[in-house]
C-alpha cells in the first residue's frame, strides 16, 4: 500500500465528511440515550417519549414554570378557578388547530383524559389520578369541568400532564400521533432517526428551530462527541466525565440519589443504626470527584425548588467516630449490627454510579457496617426496590434515584414514604397522617404540611439515607442556543432551542 | 444434495422448535414485564390491567399454545413495548444486521485470504510475522475499547469519518473496521496454515513440473484447495455476525438486531425475542445451505 | 563425455532434516538418451528419486541444498540456468509422472484442464490446447474423451489416472520423460497394461524415459538400461540381463535373492482338521455386492493365501471374520461355533485366538504409544494371559523374536522404519498367541528385500509356534513361497482354488492366468516370455 | 512415498532422556516467542493465585484524593506506577487482584465445557447414530440461543455470582467441543489402530480414553487457550452490557468497561487491563500453536532442530 494514497484518501475523507455534517440552517439534531419505543401522547410522562412529544406535538392545559417561577402557567387553557371544593374549571383556548386541522374544543380534552385512564391500553399519565375519582364534565366547547373526590386542590397541577388529543384518536397505541404543538412527526425511521418538522398553523409563536432530528445513541461519549464533531446540536444527557469542554452545560436535574432503608429488618429497623448510616458517609468527598461539580447534598428526596422543602432541615454531618459509637450503643441493646447488609446499586443507573456505590460501601464498611454490595440490571434492582418484597429477606439498602421536577412533592411522598407506598421502607401513622393531610391542603397550609413532614422524615424518622441532589450534563453545539433546565430530563421544548 | 438439504430442513426445524420452546418458558422465569414496562410507582391495578391486556395472567402453558396457534398463521405476535408486530420490528433491523455482516464478511474474506496467502507463501519471512502479530493484537482487544478509541481517534480527533449512526457509506467504515478485526485474525490464521498445507500438496509439484508459473500456483492451484476448511470458519463467523453484534451496535446506534435483542431480552419483550430467534436461525440456516454450495461448488468430490 | 539428451554429473544434494543434515544423493552420474529407457532401481531412501526432483527444479530449497555438480540438459546446465527458462523447460521439454496420480492431480479442476494447462503455460491458445488434450486422451486410452474432459480426478479409476498423467506429460511432446514409481500403487493387470502404453509412446515419439522403480521387475520389463541406488550412491549400473544374471554388487545380489516367487513351493502334508470355516459369507454396500457367498476352510498350522486385485473383496472377507463390519449373511465357524452370531463381550473374549497384521504399520500402531504399551494391552484387556509383574520380560522376548532388541521397548513408534514398526505389529499380535493371524496385504507397503525378511519372519514363526495364516495379497509371486494353499478372487468370488502347486503350475481361470502373466519377473528372459503371452491372451 | 525419498526414520534417535517435563521444557527454549508467552502467562497465574492474599486491601481502598492519579509516577508508591482508578485505588494492584477472578471465570468455563463438551463429543462420535444425532441436534439449540438472553436467565433466576457466569460462559462454548471432537471422533475411529485395538478385543470405553482421546486431545487443548482468550473477551463484554460480573468484584474486562467512561479524561484507566488482556491472550495463542507442534510426536522435530522457522 502506497503512503500517498493513503493520505490522498484521508484528505478526501476530510473534505467530503464537512459536506456532510454540515447542516442546513433551521435544522437541529438532538441526540438522546434511548430510543422511544412509541411516541404517544399519554406515554409522555415517560422521559425518552416526553423529550419528543411534550410540548413539541401534544401540549397540556396548564404548563409548570421551569425557567422563571412564574409557577403554572396557561397553555391550552387560558384559565382555571375551583367552582366548588370539588369541582375545577377550565376555560380552553380558541382558534386552537389540531395538525389535522380539526379544533381544539371541551371534547377533545374529555376524550384525552377518557384515553389515558381506559383500561384498554395503559397509559402512563394515568398513574397521576390513580386513587382520584376525577369526572370530566363538558360545559361549552371551550370550558370544561373536572368533579374530583376526595378534593384535589393541585388538580391544575396534574392537568399539566396530560397530553390532549382529537376526541377521534383510538383507544390504542398510535404512530402517529396528532396535537396542538407546533411541531408534527414528519419521518420515524425505527432504530435511527425521529424528525419533527414545524408546522404554519401553530397558535403561537412560531418557533425558530424548522426542522428537529432526533437520533439515539446509547454510549454517552459517542453522544457527547456526535456534538464536537458537529453531527448533533444538543446532548442533552452525557456523561459528567466527558463534560470537559466549554460547549458542556451543567443544570440539575431534578434526581435524587438516596439510599432506601428496609427498615423492618433488623438491625435498620434501629434509628441508631440508620443514623449511623448517614453520618458514616462523606457526602461531600463525592462533590468534584466521582459526582459532578454543582451536585448538592440532599435533605429531601424532593429538590429544593419544591413546594414545603424545609431549608431548616441540615444535613447530617460526617462523622464515622460517632457512627461506630452509635453501632456500639446499639449493639450493647442487642441489635444485631454486625449482620451483613446488602447494598443494591443498579449498573449505569447514572454516569459514576458503580464508582459512588463502591465507595459508600467502603465507608460505611470503615464506619463499622457490614456492607455487601451487589451491581444489578434493571429488571433486579426493581425486584428489591418495589414491594412486594420478598419474604425472609435480610437487611437491604437499595441505592436509587428519585426525579420529580414537577414543584409538588405529592408526587413523590405517597410511594416513598406512606406505610402503603410501593417502594416505602417504613410504616409510621405519624408520616402516613401527613401525607394525606398534605395532599387534600391547598396554599399555605399544605406547604406548612410537607415542610413538617420533610423534617419529620429526616430527623425523627430517619427513613432514608438521602445523598445528592444530582446534576445533569448538557453538551450543545455552537450553532445553537439552549439552556438545560431541570426538566431537560423529561421534556425537551423545541421552542427554546435558538441559533446563534 | 437435495435428500440432504430435506434432511437438514428437518433436523433444523426440530431444532427450533426446541429452541422456540426453551426460550418461551425460560424466558418467562426472568420476571414481570409489567414491572419494566410501568413506572416504578404503578399501582398493583395498572400492573393486573397491563397483564390482563397483554395476556400475561394465562397460565404459562395456555399462553404458549396461543402463540404456536399464532406462529402457524405466522402471527408472531405484537412487541408488548413498540406496539407492533414483533416480526415487523425485527426485520427492520435485521435488514441492518444483513448488511453489516454482508459488508464485514466480504471484506474479511477478501484480505484475510490475499494476506493470509501472501504470508504463507512467505513463511517465517517479515511479512508473515508482521501480519500473524498484528491480527492477534486485534483479535485479541476487546471490542467495545476498540469501538471507542477509533471514534476518539478518527472522528473526534482526526474528524475524518462520522462518529456513528446511519447515513452515508462513510457511516459504515468504523463499525465495519470494528467488526472486521476479529474475524480477520481469525480467518487470516486459518487461511495462512491451510494455504502452508496446501502449497505442500503432491498436485503442486505435478504444476510446477508441468512449468505453470508461480501466481498460478498459488491463487489457482492451491487457493481453492486450501479454501475447503476455510469456508467453514467463514460460515461460523458469519452466523456470529448474523445473530447481531450487540457491542458495536450500540457504540454506533447501529439499528441491528443484535441491540434490539438486548434490548428486549432487558425489557422481557418476548415476543421479539422469539421473533428475532426465528428470524437469525432462519437467516443462518440459509447461509449454511449457501456454504454447502460453496463446498460442492469449490469440491466436486463432495458433489457426487 | 559424449553429448547425452541428458546427463547428470556429480550431483550431490543434501536436506537439513530433523536427524540433521542428510546426504540425499552423493555424487551421483547417470545419462540418457534419445528413444532410450533408463531404469534408475533403489529401495525407500536409496535417495533414486532426488535426482530426477532436481532436473525439474522440485527441490525446494531449504530444507534442501544442491551442493555439487551439473546436469546437462542438451548440453545446457539446467542448475545454472535462470528459473524462467527452466520453467520453460518443465513441461515443455522434459516432463514427470508421479507415483499415486490421485494426488498428483489436482482434485477440484476438470482433468481436461488440467491437460491441456501443460500447453496453456507454454503460451498456447485454448482451442489447440483442448484439441491436443482430446487426442492425447483418446491415445493413452481414456474411453469417452470428450466426456472425460470435465471429468474430475476422482471420477476415474487408478489406473485411468495414471494414464491421465501420461497424457498430461506428453501434451507438448517431450524430449524426455520422467517416470518416478508410475505403477507402484497399481494392481498387476493395470501395472502391465500402464507400461505397455509407456513402451509405445516412447516408440512414437522417440523421446528418452527415465524410469524410477523399486521393482525389478519393472527394471526387466521396459528398461533398456539400469543404475542400482542404495543410501545416495549408484553401486552399480548395466542392462537388466546384465544385472540379473552377473550382479557384482552386494546390495543387487541382496536385491536379487529378495526377489518374490523364486523360492521353493511348499507342499502341503497332510491336513489338520479345520479351525475356521467360513459358509456362503455375503457382504452387500447398499446395491453393491463387496462379496458374494464366499466359502472356504482354514485348517490349523496351514496358511491359506487369498489374491486378488483392488475391490476383488479380499480385505472384506478379514474384515467380516473379524467382525470389523457385520456380515450381511453367511456363517464363520470357530471351532465349530459361528463367530457372527457372538454377542460383542462373548466375541471380545475370543478375539484373542484370532489376530490381525494391517497393512501399513505406521497407521495400525497408535502414534500416542510406546513399544511397550502397544505390545503389552492385549494383556491390559485380556487379563489372564499374563501377570503384570512378567509383562516387561515378555514384551523384551517378542521383540527379540520379531528380530528387534529389549532397548527398543520404550520408544515411540514414529522412531522406527516401516519393516521395524510391521515387526512391532507382528509381536503386538504374538502377545495375544493366537491361533490364526490374519495379515492384510502385511508387507506390501514394504521394500522389497524388507520384504523378504518380514515374510521369513512369519514363516518362521509359523514352523515354529503352529499358528495358522490367512494371508491376504494382491500379488501371486509374493505368496508362490509361503502359501500352502490358494485363493484366487475376483469381483467378490473366489475363483479358483488350490494349492500353490495347482495354481502356478497348472491354473485353470483365465483370471488367474492374466494374473499370473501380469506379474513382473526380474528375470528379463522370464519377463519378455510372460509379456509375450500376455499379449497372446490379450489378443484372444 | 515420500518427497524426496530420503528415509528420515532410518537412524533411530536417542533423544536425552530427561523424562517428559524436562523434554517439554527443552523444546519450549527452542521456541522464544512461546517462551516468552509461557513466562508471562506463569506470572498471570501467580498474581490470580497470590495476588488477592497480599494486594486485596490495597485493591479496593478508595483514596478519592488520589482519583484518576496519573501513571508512571512512584510518588505515591510503587502500586500506582500505572496510575489511579476513579476512587484512587492503585491500578498495578487491582489488575493483579483481579487475575484471580478473569482466570478463575476463563479457567471454569474453559475447562466445564471441554469436560462437558469434549465428553457429549466422545459420546455422539462412537456411540450409536442416534445418540450422536441428539446430541448434534442440542448442540445447535445451545449454539442458536442468543448466549445474552442465557445470561441474563441464569444470573437472574439464580445470582450474578462468578460461579455462574463460568455456568453461562461455559454451556455457551460447550458446542465448539462438542462438535470437533465429535468430527475427530468420527475420522479417528476409522484409523487402523483403532481397529487393531478392537481386533486385540478392547471395550469401548479403552478405545475411545486410551486410543481415540490421546489424538484429539492436542486439538482440543489447542481450541482450548484460544478460547481461554475468547471467553475473557466475552466476559468483558457481559460487563459492558451490564450483565455479567458486577462490582465491586473486579475482573480485567470489568476494569475495561468501567475505564471506558473515563477514556477521555484519563485513558490509563482501561488501558493497562486492556493491555493485560491483549497480552495474555497473545501468549495463550503463541502457546497454543507451539503445543500444538510440541504435542505431536511426528511434528515435534521442528522444535528440535531448534532456531528455524516452522510453517
Amino acid at each position: 500500500m502506497k503512503y500517498s494514497t493513503v493520505l490522498a484518501g484521508a484528505l478526501l475523507a476530510t473534505t467530503v465528511m464537512s459536506q456532510a455534517f454540515a447542516q442546513e440552517a433551521g435544522n437541529v439534531t438532538v441526540v438522546l440515550g434511548e430510543e422511544p419505543d412509541l411516541v404517544e401522547p399519554c406515554m409522555a410522562t415517560r422521559s425518552n417519549i416526553g423529550r419528543i412529544v411534550l410540548q413539541n406535538i401534544s401540549e397540556t392545559l396548564t404548563e409548570l414554570d421551569v425557567r422563571g417561577d412564574e409557577g403554572l402557567k396557561p397553555r391550552l387553557a387560558v384559565s382555571w378557578e375551583m367552582t366548588d371544593a370539588s369541582t375545577w374549571r377550565f376555560h380552553l383556548r380558541e382558534g386552537v388547530k389540531f395538525s389535522d386541522g380539526s379544533d381544539f374544543d371541551a371534547q377533545d380534552v374529555k376524550h384525552s383524559f377518557d384515553r389515558a385512564q381506559s383500561d384498554q391500553i395503559s397509559c402512563e399519565i394515568s398513574r397521576y389520578y390513580e386513587g382520584i375519582d376525577i369526572t370530566p364534565t363538558v360545559i361549552d366547547p371551550h370550558t370544561i369541568d373536572f368533579t374530583t373526590d376526595p378534593a384535589q386542590p393541585i388538580l391544575p397541577l396534574l392537568l399539566s400532564l396530560l397530553t390532549i388529543v382529537p376526541s377521534e384518536t383510538p383507544i390504542e397505541f398510535t404512530r402517529e400521533p396528532v396535537g396542538t404543538g407546533p411541531y408534527i412527526l414528519s419521518d420515524w425511521q425505527p432504530g435511527r432517526q425521529i424528525t419533527l418538522e414545524r408546522r404554519d398553523d401553530y397558535w403561537g409563536d412560531a418557533p425558530e428551530v424548522q426542522t428537529a432530528k432526533y437520533v439515539f445513541r446509547s454510549d454517552p461519549a459517542v453522544a457527547a462527541a456526535m456534538v464536537s464533531t458537529g453531527e448533533a446540536d444538543i446532548a442533552p444527557t452525557i456523561s459528567a466525565m466527558d463534560a470537559t469542554t466549554d460547549m458542556d452545560v451543567a443544570y440539575p436535574n431534578s434526581e435524587t440519589t438516596y439510599l432506601r432503608i428496609d427498615s423492618s429488618v433488623a438491625p435498620l429497623d434501629d434509628k441508631r443504626v440508620r443514623e449511623a448510616l448517614n453520618i458514616g458517609i462523606d457526602r461531600d468527598a463525592f462533590i468534584g470527584t466521582i459526582l459532578a461539580e454543582g451536585t448538592q447534598v440532599a435533605t429531601a428526596i424532593n429538590v429544593p425548588t419544591t413546594l414545603g422543602w424545609n431549608p431548616d432541615v441540615k444535613a447530617f454531618p460526617y462523622d464515622p467516630e460517632r457512627a461506630r459509637e452509635l453501632l456500639d450503643e446499639a449493639k450493647a441493646d442487642g441489635v444485631p449490627v454486625d449482620r451483613e447488609i446488602l447494598l443494591v446499586g443498579r449498573t449505569g443507573n447514572f454516569p459514576g454510579a458503580t464508582e459512588t456505590f463502591e465507595a459508600i460501601q467502603s465507608m460505611l464498611n470503615d464506619a463499622g457496617f457490614n456492607i455487601k454490595l451487589q451491581m444489578v440490571e434493571v429488571a433486579e434492582h426493581e425486584q428489591y426496590y418495589s414491594k412486594p418484597y420478598v419474604d425472609g429477606r435480610g437487611p437491604i439498602l437499595v441505592g436509587a434515584q428519585h426525579d420529580n421536577s414537577r414543584g409538588d412533592p405529592v408526587f413523590s411522598m405517597f410511594f416513598k414514604y406512606d406505610s402503603e407506598g410501593r417502594q416505602s421502607g417504613i410504616a409510621d401513622q405519624k408520616v402516613d397522617d401527613l401525607i394525606a393531610q398534605a395532599t387534600a391542603a391547598t396554599g399555605e397550609e399544605r406547604e406548612a404540611l410537607w415542610s413538617e413532614l420533610f423534617a419529620y422524615l429526616h430527623d425523627d424518622v430517619i427513613a432514608d439515607v438521602l445523598l445528592f441532589h444530582m446534576v445533569g450534563h448538557a453538551r450543545v453545539g455552537s450553532r445553537v442556543a439552549f439552556t438545560p433546565t431541570i426538566a431537560t430530563n423529561s421534556q425537551l421544548q423545541l421552542s427554546e432551542i435558538g441559533f446563534r | 444434495m437435495k435428500s440432504m438439504l430435506g434432511k437438514r430442513a428437518v433436523s433444523s426445524f426440530v431444532s427450533l422448535l426446541v429452541l422456540i420452546v426453551l426460550v418461551f418458558f425460560l424466558s418467562r422465569l426472568t420476571g414481570d414485564p409489567a414491572a419494566l414496562y410501568l413506572p416504578i410507582d404503578a399501582s398493583e391495578a395498572m400492573r393486573e390491567n397491563f397483564r390482563e391486556i397483554n395476556g400475561l395472567n394465562d397460565p404459562v402453558l395456555v399462553q404458549f399454545g396461543h402463540y404456536l396457534s399464532d406462529l402457524v398463521r405466522l402471527d408472531f405476535g405484537d412487541s408488548l413495548r413498540k406496539a407492533r408486530p414483533a416480526i415487523d420490528v425485527v426485520l427492520e433491523a435485521f435488514v441492518w444486521t444483513l448488511w453489516l455482516a454482508l459488508i464485514t464478511m466480504v471484506l474479511v474474506t477478501v484480505a484475510a485470504i490475499v494476506v493470509g496467502a501472501l504470508a504463507a507463501f512467505n513463511v517465517g519471512r517479515g511479512f508473515d510475522r508482521v501480519a500473524s502479530v498484528f491480527s492477534l493484537i486485534g483479535a485479541s482487544a476487546p471490542d467495545f475499547w476498540v469501538a471507542i478509541v477509533g471514534i476518539v481517534l478518527f472522528s473526534v480527533t482526526l474528524g475524518w469519518l462520522p462518529t456513528s449512526g446511519t447515513g452515508t457509506i462513510w457511516h459504515w467504515i468504523l463499525p465495519v473496521a470494528v467488526l472486521f478485526i476479529r474475524p480477520f485474525g481469525l480467518i487470516l490464521q486459518i487461511v495462512r496454515g491451510s494455504m502452508i498445507n496446501a502449497l505442500g500438496s503432491a498436485y503442486v509439484k505435478t504444476a510446477r513440473a508441468k512449468g505453470v508459473k508461480n501466481r498460478p500456483i498459488i491463487f489457482v492451484h492451491t487457493l481453492r484447495n486450501a479454501m475447503l476448511p476455510v469456508i467453514t470458519v467463514i460460515g461460523d463467523q458469519a452466523a456470529a455476525l448474523l445473530n447481531g453484534a450487540v457491542v458495536v451496535e450500540t457504540i454506533f446506534g447501529f439499528p441491528g438486531v443484535g441491540k434490539l435483542m438486548i434490548d428486549s431480552i432487558l425489557q422481557r419483550d418476548f415476543n421479539v425475542i422469539l421473533a428475532a430467534i426465528m428470524v437469525t436461525a432462519l437467516a443462518i440456516f440459509v447461509m449454511n445451505i449457501v456454504i454447502d454450495i460453496a463446498y460442492a461448488l469449490l469440491d466436486p468430490r463432495i458433489r457426487t | 563425455m559424449g553429448n547425452h539428451l541428458l546427463e547428470v554429473r556429480d550431483l550431490s544434494v543434501r536436506f537439513h532434516t530433523a536427524q540433521g543434515m542428510v546426504n540425499a544423493v552423493n555424487g551421483i552420474s547417470w545419462h540418457l538418451d534419445r528413444g532410450e529407457t533408463l531404469a534408475i532401481l533403489g529401495e525407500s531412501g536409496s535417495g533414486k528419486s532426488v535426482s530426477a526432483s532436481a532436473i525439474m527444479n522440485l527441490i525446494d530449497t531449504p530444507p534442501g541444498e544442491i551442493t555439487a555438480g551439473q546436469i546437462l540438459f542438451d548440453g545446457v546446465d539446467l542448475l545454472q540456468a535462470a528459473p524462467e527458462m527452466r520453467r520453460r523447460t518443465n513441461g515443455k521439454r522434459i516432463s514427470m509422472i508421479f507415483q499415486d496420480p490421485l494426488s498428483h492431480l489436482n482434485p477440484v479442476y476438470p482433468v481436461g484442464w488440467q491437460i491441456a494447462e501443460t500447453a496453456l503455460a507454454h503460451g498456447w491458445t485454448k482451442t489447440a490446447a483442448y484439441d491436443r488434450a482430446l487426442s492425447l486422451m483418446a491415445r493413452v486410452g481414456i474411453p469417452d474423451p470428450q466426456a472425460a474432459l470435465s471429468k474430475y480426478p476422482h471420477e476415474f479409476s487408478g489406473g485411468q489416472r495414471q494414464r491421465l498423467m501420461i497424457a498430461m506429460a506428453l501434451m507438448l511432446k517431450p524430449e524426455i520423460l520422467i517416470a518416478d514409481e508410475p505403477t507402484t500403487a497399481l494392481d498387476v493387470t493395470v501395472q502391465a497394461e500402464v507400461l505397455s502404453l509407456l513402451e509405445e509412446l516412447k516408440a512414437e515419439t522417440g523421446m528418452g524415459l527415465v524410469l524410477i522403480t523399486h521393482d525389478l521387475g519393472v527394471v526387466a520389463d521396459a528398461a533398456d538400461r539400469a543404475v542400482v541406488m542404495e543410501g545416495g550412491r549408484i553401486v552399480e549400473a548395466g542392462t537388466p540381463h546384465d544385472l540379473y544374471h552377473s550382479p557384482k554388487h552386494p546390495y543387487t545380489q541382496k536385491l536379487l535373492a529378495a526377489a518374490p516367487g523364486k523360492g521353493v513351493m511348499r507342499t502341503a502334508g497332510k491336513l489338520a482338521p479345520p479351525i475356521l470355516e467360513v459358509h456362503d459369507l455375503k457382504k452387500s454396500y447398499g446395491a453393491f455386492e463387496a462379496l458374494r457367498q464366499v466359502g472356504f476352510d482354514l485348517h490349523a498350522g496351514e496358511t491359506l493365501a487369498v489374491v486378488g486385485e483392488s475391490g476383488s473383496g479380499k480385505s472384506t472377507i478379514a474384515r467380516l471374520v473379524l467382525r470389523l463390519e457385520e456380515a450381511t449373511s453367511g456363517q464363520v465357524l470357530w471351532k465349530g461355533e459361528d463367530l457372527l452370531a457372538k454377542s460383542p463381550k462373548e466375541m471380545a473374549k475370543l478375539r484373542r485366538q484370532l489376530q490381525m497384521v494391517f497393512q501399513d504399520p505406521t497407521q495400525s500402531l497408535n502414534p500416542h504409544m510406546t513399544v511397550f504399551e502397544i505390545i503389552s494391552e492385549g494383556w491390559a484387556i485380556h487379563r489372564d494371559i499374563l501377570p503384570k509383574s512378567q509383562w516387561r520380560a515378555r514384551v523384551a522376548e517378542l521383540l527379540e523374536q520379531v528380530g528387534l532388541s529389549a532397548a527398543h521397548a520404550m520408544r515411540a513408534p514414529h522412531q522406527f522404519s516401516g519393516g521395524q514398526r510391521q515387526r512391532i505389529a507382528i509381536a503386538r499380535a504374538l502377545a495375544l498367541e493366537p491361533e490364526v493371524i490374519i495379515c492384510d496385504e502385511a508387507v506390501s507397503a514394504l521394500d522389497v528385500s524388507i520384504q523378504k525378511q518380514v515374510i521369513d519372519l512369519l514363516g518362521d514363526l509359523r514352523d515354529r509356534l503352529g499358528i495358522a495364516f490367512l494371508f491376504i495379497a494382491h500379488d501371486l509371486p509374493l505368496v508362490r513361497d509361503f502359501a500352502d494353499r490358494i485363493l484366487v478372487m475376483q469381483k467378490g468370488e473366489i475363483v479358483e482354488q488350490g494349492t500353490v502347486h495347482q495354481i502356478f503350475d497348472a491354473a485353470q481361470h483365465p483370471y488367474t492366468q492374466r494374473l499370473l502373466y501380469a506379474g513382473l519377473d526380474a528375470d528379463p528372459d522370464v519377463q519378455a516370455e510372460r509379456r509375450r503371452k500376455r499379449r497372446m491372451l490379450e489378443r484372444a | 512415498m515420500n518427497d524426496t525419498d530420503i528415509d528420515v526414520n532410518a537412524p533411530v534417535k536417542t533423544a536425552p532422556r530427561t523424562g517428559r517435563a524436562g523434554t517439554m521444557l527443552r523444546l519450549l527454549w527452542a521456541d522464544k516467542l512461546a517462551f516468552g508467552a509461557a513466562v508471562f502467562v506463569i506470572v498471570i497465574v501467580l498474581c490470580a493465585t497470590i495476588g488477592p492474599a497480599v494486594l486485596a486491601d490495597a485493591a479496593s481502598g478508595t483514596n478519592l484524593r488520589l482519583r484518576n492519579a496519573a501513571p508512571f509516577s512512584m510518588e505515591h508508591g510503587p502500586l500506582y506506577i500505572l496510575g489511579g482508578d476513579a476512587l484512587g485505588r492503585p491500578l498495578l494492584a487491582r489488575i493483579i487482584v483481579a487475575a484471580q477472578n478473569t482466570m478463575m471465570i476463563a479457567a471454569g468455563a474453559v475447562v466445564a465445557s471441554l469436560l462437558i463438551g469434549g465428553f457429549l463429543g466422545l459420546v455422539a462420535g462412537y456411540v450409536g447414530r442416534m445418540t450422536g444425532e441428539v446430541i448434534m441436534r442440542l448442540a445447535d439449540v445451545i449454539m442458536s440461543f442468543p448466549s445474552l438472553l442465557l445470561a441474563v436467565i441464569v444470573l437472574y433466576m439464580l445470582q450474578a455470582s462468578i460461579a455462574n457466569l463460568i455456568l453461562v460462559l461455559a454451556i455457551t462454548r460447550i458446542p465448539v467441543y462438542l462438535r470437533t471432537t465429535r468430527a475427530e471422533v468420527l475420522e479417528v475411529r476409522e484409523r487402523m489402530f483403532v481397529k487393531a485395538a478392537q481386533v486385540m478385543g478392547a471395550s469401548s470405553r479403552r478405545i475411545v480414553f486410551r486410543h481415540i482421546l490421546p489424538v484429539i486431545l492436542p486439538t482440543l487443548l489447542t481450541i482450548a487457550t484460544l478460547d481461554f482468550a475468547f471467553v475473557m473477551l466475552a466476559e468483558s463484554a457481559l460487563s459492558f452490557l451490564g450483565i455479567g460480573i458486577q462490582a465491586p468484584e473486579i475482573t480485567w474486562g470489568l476494569m475495561v468497561s468501567q475505564g471506558r467512561q473515563y477514556l477521555t479524561s484519563a485513558w490509563w484507566l482501561a488501558f493497562w487491563p486492556g493491555l493485560v488482556i491483549v497480552l495474555t491472550t497473545m501468549s495463550l495463542n503463541l502457546l497454543s500453536s507451539w503445543m500444538r507442534i510440541a504435542l505431536n510426536p511426528t511434528q515435534r522435530w521442528r522444535l528440535e532442530i531448534g532456531g528455524k522457522s516452522n510453517g
